[in-house]
């Protein structure tokens, strides 16, 4: 019996789309190392779709992941649509991961946001989604700093 | 490389032995009667008890009556704590920044009540410094804590001369050895302790039984009331099975100790060097010197700890994060950042306890999936 | 007549069932790891006994997270009232005067606290009065604990009766159930308590483990500090086995309750005929309707009770006696005395407890027994 | 396993010298039912010498063993040789009793004295080991009542 089902497993043993690219369209930063997990995304956009999406993770299994799973679902979407991506979706997608790991999917959700709106940033597009999205507000601490922690023993 | 079960978790929890299974069957079976009870049934127990005590005495070189049986280590720790406190209100205990949350959660919960808690600071090795708990005894102080082996970091404290210092200015000394007992000699005469915490399936016995030694003369309040069991103490019908199963832990414990020890010690160094040689950006934690002979606890960097044991696992193999951190708290390892380990490397921080059913090939196994598992995650790395 | 065994005690403890140590001997065995681990040989573990809290909530027909594991019945009543207690100092409590030891002796160390505490009387049934909890309780009266099956004279108090009045005075009202689960019907949301306690050793399970129900909202301070476990309400590594041996117990107690029932009224009221009529000068302690169907609670005159109970022991035959006297205290039992048996008769008490494994042959042979001793005892007996 | 070895036993269960007589010589009666146990000691006497004794004991089992016992040593001994008798002795020629249980064995001893103190009384002897002995003065309280009672469970 395993603490993650058979999908994590998987994309945790053989996560997709593991790497960086040359010239990305847009990176994203997101989390911290004092805080156990850190994820960083590369965007390749095309004709305003995503033809490509490379990640790096430092984090526990969930992080890496929903990490991986982001990103298989966002390649082939539009701009517009990878931004409604949520992390309930990519946790259902995952069929599920422990309430305690849930918050961990966030990261990968929060780490496109910032790919875009870099992406935004750097070719002066406007998203609705993004309106009001300020990645340097984005409080770290209210990502609780518990994945991947056994208990005391 | 096909894949083994490889335990390497013996400080979380350990296997039964079958001897000691042997032992406690008769009592889950035939052998069911109340200790209390006067008729046949329940004295054979009773003396079943009595024997344990007797067994587990030996190992700590106490007197049999001095042993009192819990339900474990933390109800042990909890008793000695409260059983101290509830008698005298709110008054000074000191204790050290690397205890089990068994005891630091007990103070806690004092302090909320108008306690006074001083918490000693261990060094970069995990130890404490003798005059700093002289220099913290104050005229109200009532009780010292010190844990002899922390469960993190193996790392033994000096507890002899901590409990000479405490009885200089006559403070009660306890000891957590919950870690310590069945890995490390224990004697509590020499030891000097007026209390000392146990728990029965950290040394292959059950899991649901610890036992407090009291000093006889050291009188505390109980912290479960009722019947007469324990001499009055500790209320609830023995759980003699189990019991049972503590006493045979202990004679197998006392009778192998030194084998033991070579045991942990051959595997833990082999480990140890294998590592080093072979794997890069390694760093072990707390004092290779005063540690317990099973302990390696070690932070790689840029990679996470929860990755690395999960992968392990998919492997076969058991391990710890070193990280102990509880979901309510949501912090790292308060032993780790005691010893000054930077945040970031507490994320990637895994213990190893290597036990009896340890083999060289075990680690040999380990040491490649470790190989194995560091590359992958290192490549996964966002870090350069 | 052939020497038997015959168990008559099951009041004190009760034999394992073979299906409930089946259930245990894996985690005694291979499945070892402990809960609190993340990796397989953890998550197992901790589903394991997410399956027994479900099994003995639907016993108890209570949310699976309202039961909390402990060590004993002893502590799950030791914890309801000083976790009640703590938060809300020197206040009222009221509970009766035959309670177990395990709840008056924790009353008595409140009191020594400054605590005050209100016993209220029972009848010469056995039974508390509803009105006089009604008129008992006060403004600053924070808890009632009332048992709900007698351990002596297995009387049973009206619970139901008895929370609703707490609750229209908004006191919390906790129940030591520990007699009564598995032998009567439980339902904590009908009943309407806040609090309840179990021990499994009582219902064919392992002795060591008891549970607390707590009711989801409400809210106590902790009895045993430190790590996560139990919703961080209860410190300690889980003692599995036993507590898969308590779920396993507490599903067979349910699929098992009408009859098991059936069955001990059975052969209590046969016994009970049986002796009435062939065994002068008894008298049944407590009344024969709101009663545990395997309790038969006996003073014998002019005997006394410990000489019957070596005699039976030596014929094979276990019971207890029934005067509850411990060493410490030296007086007879509480309870007899609450309803009014003289105190010489106290001494010739003895408690027969039937249960699953009697069977009809085993009555007639103590019944046989009985003759033989008394007439033996009456002999010796200076009494005219 | 016995709570008793095996001496206590047969005595419990075959105890010697049961019974009253006709014509005692001298009757002691020790303890209280409502203490729960109650001892009763009858004795001939001829020449100074213990010829007889009989007991009935309302008590628990090694109120009854201890009681049989010391019949059985003080028959035959003369009368200042059985004021002798202390419990310690009868408790030794029953291998022991378990320590909460020595007390029971009190309760036959103080039944002689008291029976041998009836009979000098009737007789106007005097023995030195009975001087300042008042029966009635003999505080029963100080006989704990905790014979043969089992904790409560
Ligand atoms: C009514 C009652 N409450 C509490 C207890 C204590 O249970 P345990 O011995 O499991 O601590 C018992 C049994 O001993 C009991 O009969
Ligand atoms: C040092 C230390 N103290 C106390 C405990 C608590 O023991 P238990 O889990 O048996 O309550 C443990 C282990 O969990 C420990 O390692």
């Amino acid at each position: 019996m395993n603490m993650y089902n058979d999908t994590v497993m998987d994309h945790f043993m053989n996560p997709r789309n593991v790497g960086e690219m040359e010239d990305p369209d847009g990176i994203g930063i997101y989390g911290s190392p004092t805080c156990g997990d850190l994820m960083q995304i590369h965007l390749k956009i095309e004709d305003e779709v995503i033809t490509d999406a490379k990640f790096k993770a430092y984090g526990c299994g969930s992080a890496i992941a929903s990490s991986s799973m982001a990103t298989t679902i966002i390649i082939g979407l539009s701009v517009e649509d990878a931004l409604k991506l949520t992390n309930g979706e990519i946790v259902d997608k995952l069929e599920g991961l422990p309430e305690a790991k849930i918050h961990c999917s966030v990261l990968a959700d929060m780490a496109i946001k910032k790919a875009i709106f870099d992406y935004a940033e750097t070719n002066n597009k406007h998203y609705k989604a993004l309106e009001g999205f300020d990645p340097y507000e984005m409080v770290q601490e209210e990502h609780v700093c518990i994945c991947g922690k056994d208990e005391e023993k | 490389m096909e894949k083994r079960n490889v335990y390497l978790d013996y400080s979380a929890t350990t296997p039964l032995k079958d001897e000691v299974l042997e032992a406690m069957m008769p009592y889950l079976k035939e052998k069911y009667g109340n200790p209390s009870s006067i008729y046949s049934k329940g004295i054979e127990n009773k003396e079943a008890i009595k024997t344990s005590r007797l067994q587990i005495s030996k190992l700590i070189n106490s007197e049999k009556d001095e042993i009192y049986f819990t339900g474990s280590g933390s109800e042990s720790d909890n008793w000695a704590i409260f059983g101290t406190a509830s008698s005298l209100r709110c008054k000074h205990i000191i204790t050290s920044n690397i205890e089990h949350h068994a005891v630091l959660n007990s103070l806690e919960h004092l302090e909320s009540q108008g306690y006074e808690v001083t918490y000693l600071k261990v060094n970069e090795q995990g130890l404490i410094n003798p005059d700093d708990l002289e220099k913290a005894i104050k005229d109200d102080t009532i009780l010292v804590t010190i844990m002899m082996a922390n469960n993190e970091i193996g790392t033994i404290q000096p507890i002899k001369k901590l409990a000479r210092i405490a009885h200089d200015k006559g403070v009660l000394f306890h000891c957590d050895a919950v870690q310590a007992l069945g890995n490390i000699p224990i004697d509590v005469n020499k030891l000097g302790v007026d209390m000392m915490s146990f728990s029965a399936h950290k040394l292959y016995g059950p899991k649901g039984i610890g036992a407090l030694f009291i000093k006889d003369g050291v009188e505390i309040d109980n912290l479960i009331y009722g019947g007469a069991q324990e001499n009055g103490k500790r209320a609830g019908t023995e759980n003699v099975p189990s019991i049972v199963g503590f006493g045979k832990a202990s004679a197998l414990a006392l009778s192998g100790l030194t084998e033991h020890i070579a045991h942990c010690l051959e595997l833990r160094n082999y480990f140890a060097d294998r590592l080093f040689e072979d794997v890069f950006d390694t760093h072990v934690n707390g004092t290779m010197l005063d540690r317990l002979p099973g302990n390696l606890n070690i932070s790689f960097d840029f990679i996470e700890g929860e990755a690395i044991l999960m992968m392990l696992d998919y492997m076969g193999i058991s391990v710890s994060t070193g990280s102990a951190c509880s979901s309510s708290s949501g912090s790292p390892s308060h032993v780790l950042s005691a010893i000054g380990v930077p945040e970031s490397r507490t994320y990637g921080t895994i213990r190893f306890s290597i036990g009896d059913f340890t083999t060289k090939e075990d680690i040999d196994y380990v040491i490649d999936a470790i190989k194995d598992i560091t590359k992958k995650l290192k490549e996964l790395s966002p870090f350069k």
